[in-house]
Formats: structure tokens, C-alpha cells, sequence
């Protein structure tokens, strides 16, 4: 699975994007954010809020329970600030 | 329907993207764009530069949705939606939307239709550079309502 | 705030217009621009040409009134309300307006307001020169609907 | 006092703006508009009706029961097509 970090979630994280072999246990986006704030401090740090974090599956917007079955590419970042 | 969508480092020409968009037409009656500037202060507080972060293939794809979703609401013309990425500093254009239409209307909702959209939902950051720190632009709650009150049916992420 | 009214035959330039407008200025984040054409067929029946009709004094007082207006109710930065009159041929433009501000929804509101006047309350009058004919352009309905949206005062004269 | 015509009122009318001593009995526009209707053919085809026709006392516009005492100049016209 193909992760992917923006603006200071990717600054905490501290990489734009990384490939991971995820827990078969795994069900929701929500999951994977918990799963993901136990991978270390850097990780806990851009988790530490999951309600004001968005995703996106393949490049759609995803609400946080959306299954993750099938995703090629799991994009986490804030709410946008572009225009 | 004339559809320019492009994300670019560099600064655009909104005449000339606008002349190329009426060239040869007589079927356009009203022209609305937008611009978005830089400005030199956030807050009430000076600022040198804003970095304009994106994810680019996924920005894309969502404009061109917004786009078709306007295209399917109102009888469009023609629509551009030019966004900037990168170091940009006061006074720059930072974005541009164009909307063309037989009436004014349509234009002027379209027009917005698209901006309240590209504020909340194209991945795009801005990241604030100013004398001696940097910090992230915090998301507005009236965009996210301004954005709402085009929502018919219930398929917002958000 | 800088205004720009201007009631003239010559053709005019946007680009150029809003260019002036911002010149020099880091507190403008928020450009928009509605441009009025002439289009080749009123109601399907293809045109020649449209001829502006106009009341010059009372027209540009009346362009003046409304922009106050527009700066009483929202912080604007700069207006500019160009109008053309006499012969205008499809494919030209026939009038602009442009509103910068700080934010977005502040220059859209202010656009829509002063078009939504200009259509309904500035003495300009449009004749339709098709083959062979001549005809007064109808006021709408819609028009007057849009303008009255605005209404918070019972101060309208018609 | 001057009166003034635009598009097809000036057109039925024949002239653009005239000088015309009122009687002293006229007290609206509305009442101008019946007495200007009485002036001969084209001012009764210009004035046929006086409901869609709009008026401005010394450039600001007015509704038909405004009194015309003191005005300078009245213009009449059609509804507004500019923009």
C-alpha cells in the first residue's frame, strides 16, 4: 500500500510518501490512522488529532469510515487551504 | 465546452487565457473572472512569501469534477481554472477562474460555485513564510460553509 | 478606495484597466471581473450590430450612487464600472466591472450587486440592428427580480 | 422647463429634449405624462401607456407620483436595458 503525506502532516511525519505492508486487521481510514500513531513518536505526533486530518483513496476525498479494501493509494492531509 | 484546467509554477496572463477562451465566438455574452493575490499580510501581519503546496494528479482530477458538475448545474460556455503551486510572493496572482456564458448569472454562479469548491476541496496548502518563521494556513469555517450551500445531495467527504 | 467610472464609445481594455487598479497594492487578495459582450443573435434571430442609447450626466451620477453603495456595505478596495455607448458590433465588449477587495466573497457580492443595478437602473438602452430592421431591446423581468434582492431600504423608484 | 426623451419615447415624440411651459395645474410626473399625451399624435402614441414609461427629475429617478415643483428638467424613457 502506497501512502502519501501533505503539508504538516507530511512535515511530522517527516516523508511525503512510503510504501507499507499493512495489517490484514485493518478495516477503515480511521483504522489506519490509530494503527499508524503507534509507528513512533514523529507518527503519534501528525495522529495525534484524526478528527481535523483528511483523506483521500486513490485520489478521491474519503470520510474516515470508508473501507480501505482495494485502496492502490491512501492520501493523508489537513483541511485545504488553496484558491 | 472550452476547458482549460492547469497547475503551474509559473504566472498566467488572465487576458490572454480569457482572449483565447472568446476568440472567434459571438456566442459569449458574459465573462466573469476571478483572481486570487497574494497579499502582503496575513492576519495583520506582514508576510514575504506563501509556499503553495498540492498533490498534483489528485488536484487535477477534482477540478475537473467540480468543473463537469458545473457544466451539468449551468449552460457554460467556457470555463479556465488556472492554480499556482510553489514560492509566491505579495502582489503575485496566486489562482484564476473564468466562467463564460450566454447571461450574467450563470457566469457569476458558476464563478463561484468553483472558487467555494477550490477552497475546500482541491489539495492545495498554503504554507506562510514570514521574517524568521513558517507556519500552515489554518482552513476557514465560512469556506467550508460557503461550499455547503451548494451541496444538493449527500456525497460530501467532509 | 480607487474608483473608475467611465462612460465612453471607445472599446476598452480589462487587462490594462485592472492592471492600474492594482498597481503598486499588497492588500488586494481578491479580483473579480464581469465583462458584458455582444453576442451575434438576440433570441435566435442573428444581429448586425447593437446601438447604446444613453443619458451621459444622469448615467454616470447614477453608476456613482450605487458604487457608494457597494463601499457603504462591504470593504472594497477598488471599483471600476467602464460603459459603452453608440454602435458595438458581436463580439465586442459593451461594459465591465471590476471590484478588488481582500476576500473573495466581499468582490463577488459587490460585482453581482453593481451589474444587477447597472442592468436595471442606468439610463442605457439597447436597439437591436438586424438585416433590415430595428428594435428597442425589452427590460426583463428577471432584472428587476435580481436588483430587488439588494433592496433593504423601500427607496426604489420603480 | 425642460423636458427630455430617450430611445423610444425620444423616437415617437420626434426630438430628444424641448423647452415647454407647463400649466401650473400639473402636479406629478403622472400628471405631465396625461397632459404631454394631449399634445398631438406623437406624444399620445409616445404616452399610450404612461405605465411602462420611467422618469428622472433632474437625473434621479422617480416614481409617476412625485411632485414635479422645483424640478429643472424631467426626462422620460423606457425601462433600462444597459449592462
Amino acid at each position: 500500500m502506497k501512502l502519501r503525506y501533505f503539508a504538516w502532516v507530511r512535515e511530522r511525519v517527516g516523508r511525503g510518501e512510503e510504501e507499507i505492508a499493512l495489517p490484514a486487521d485493518i478495516g477503515t481510514v480511521n483504522d489506519l490512522m490509530s494503527w499508524l500513531a503507534g509507528r513512533g513518536e514523529e507518527y503519534a505526533h501528525a495522529f495525534e488529532n484524526p478528527k481535523i486530518i483528511r483523506a483521500a483513496i486513490d485520489r478521491n476525498h474519503v470520510r474516515p469510515d470508508t473501507a480501505i479494501a482495494g485502496a492502490q493509494e491512501i492520501a493523508f492531509f489537513p483541511p485545504m487551504t488553496g484558491g | 465546452m472550452s476547458v482549460i484546467i492547469r497547475l503551474q509554477h509559473e504566472a498566467f496572463d488572465v487576458a490572454a487565457e480569457t482572449a483565447a477562451l472568446m476568440r472567434g465566438r459571438t456566442d459569449i455574452g458574459a465573462l466573469v473572472t476571478f483572481t486570487g493575490i497574494c497579499r502582503g499580510a496575513e492576519n495583520g501581519d506582514p508576510i514575504v512569501a506563501l509556499h503553495l503546496e498540492h498533490f498534483p494528479d489528485m488536484a487535477e482530477a477534482e477540478i475537473a469534477r467540480h468543473v463537469d458538475d458545473a457544466q451539468a448545474r449551468w449552460p457554460l460556455l467556457g470555463v479556465i481554472v488556472i492554480h499556482r503551486y510553489g514560492r509566491i510572493v505579495p502582489g503575485e496572482d496566486i489562482m484564476m477562474v473564468a466562467t463564460a456564458s450566454p447571461h450574467r448569472q450563470v457566469a457569476f454562479a458558476a464563478a463561484e460555485f468553483l472558487m467555494d469548491f477550490l477552497k475546500t476541496r482541491a489539495p492545495f496548502w498554503k504554507r506562510v513564510e514570514s521574517a524568521g518563521a513558517s507556519s500552515w494556513v489554518d482552513a476557514k469555517a465560512e469556506d467550508d460553509a460557503a461550499a455547503q450551500r451548494w451541496d444538493t445531495r449527500d456525497d460530501a467527504a467532509e
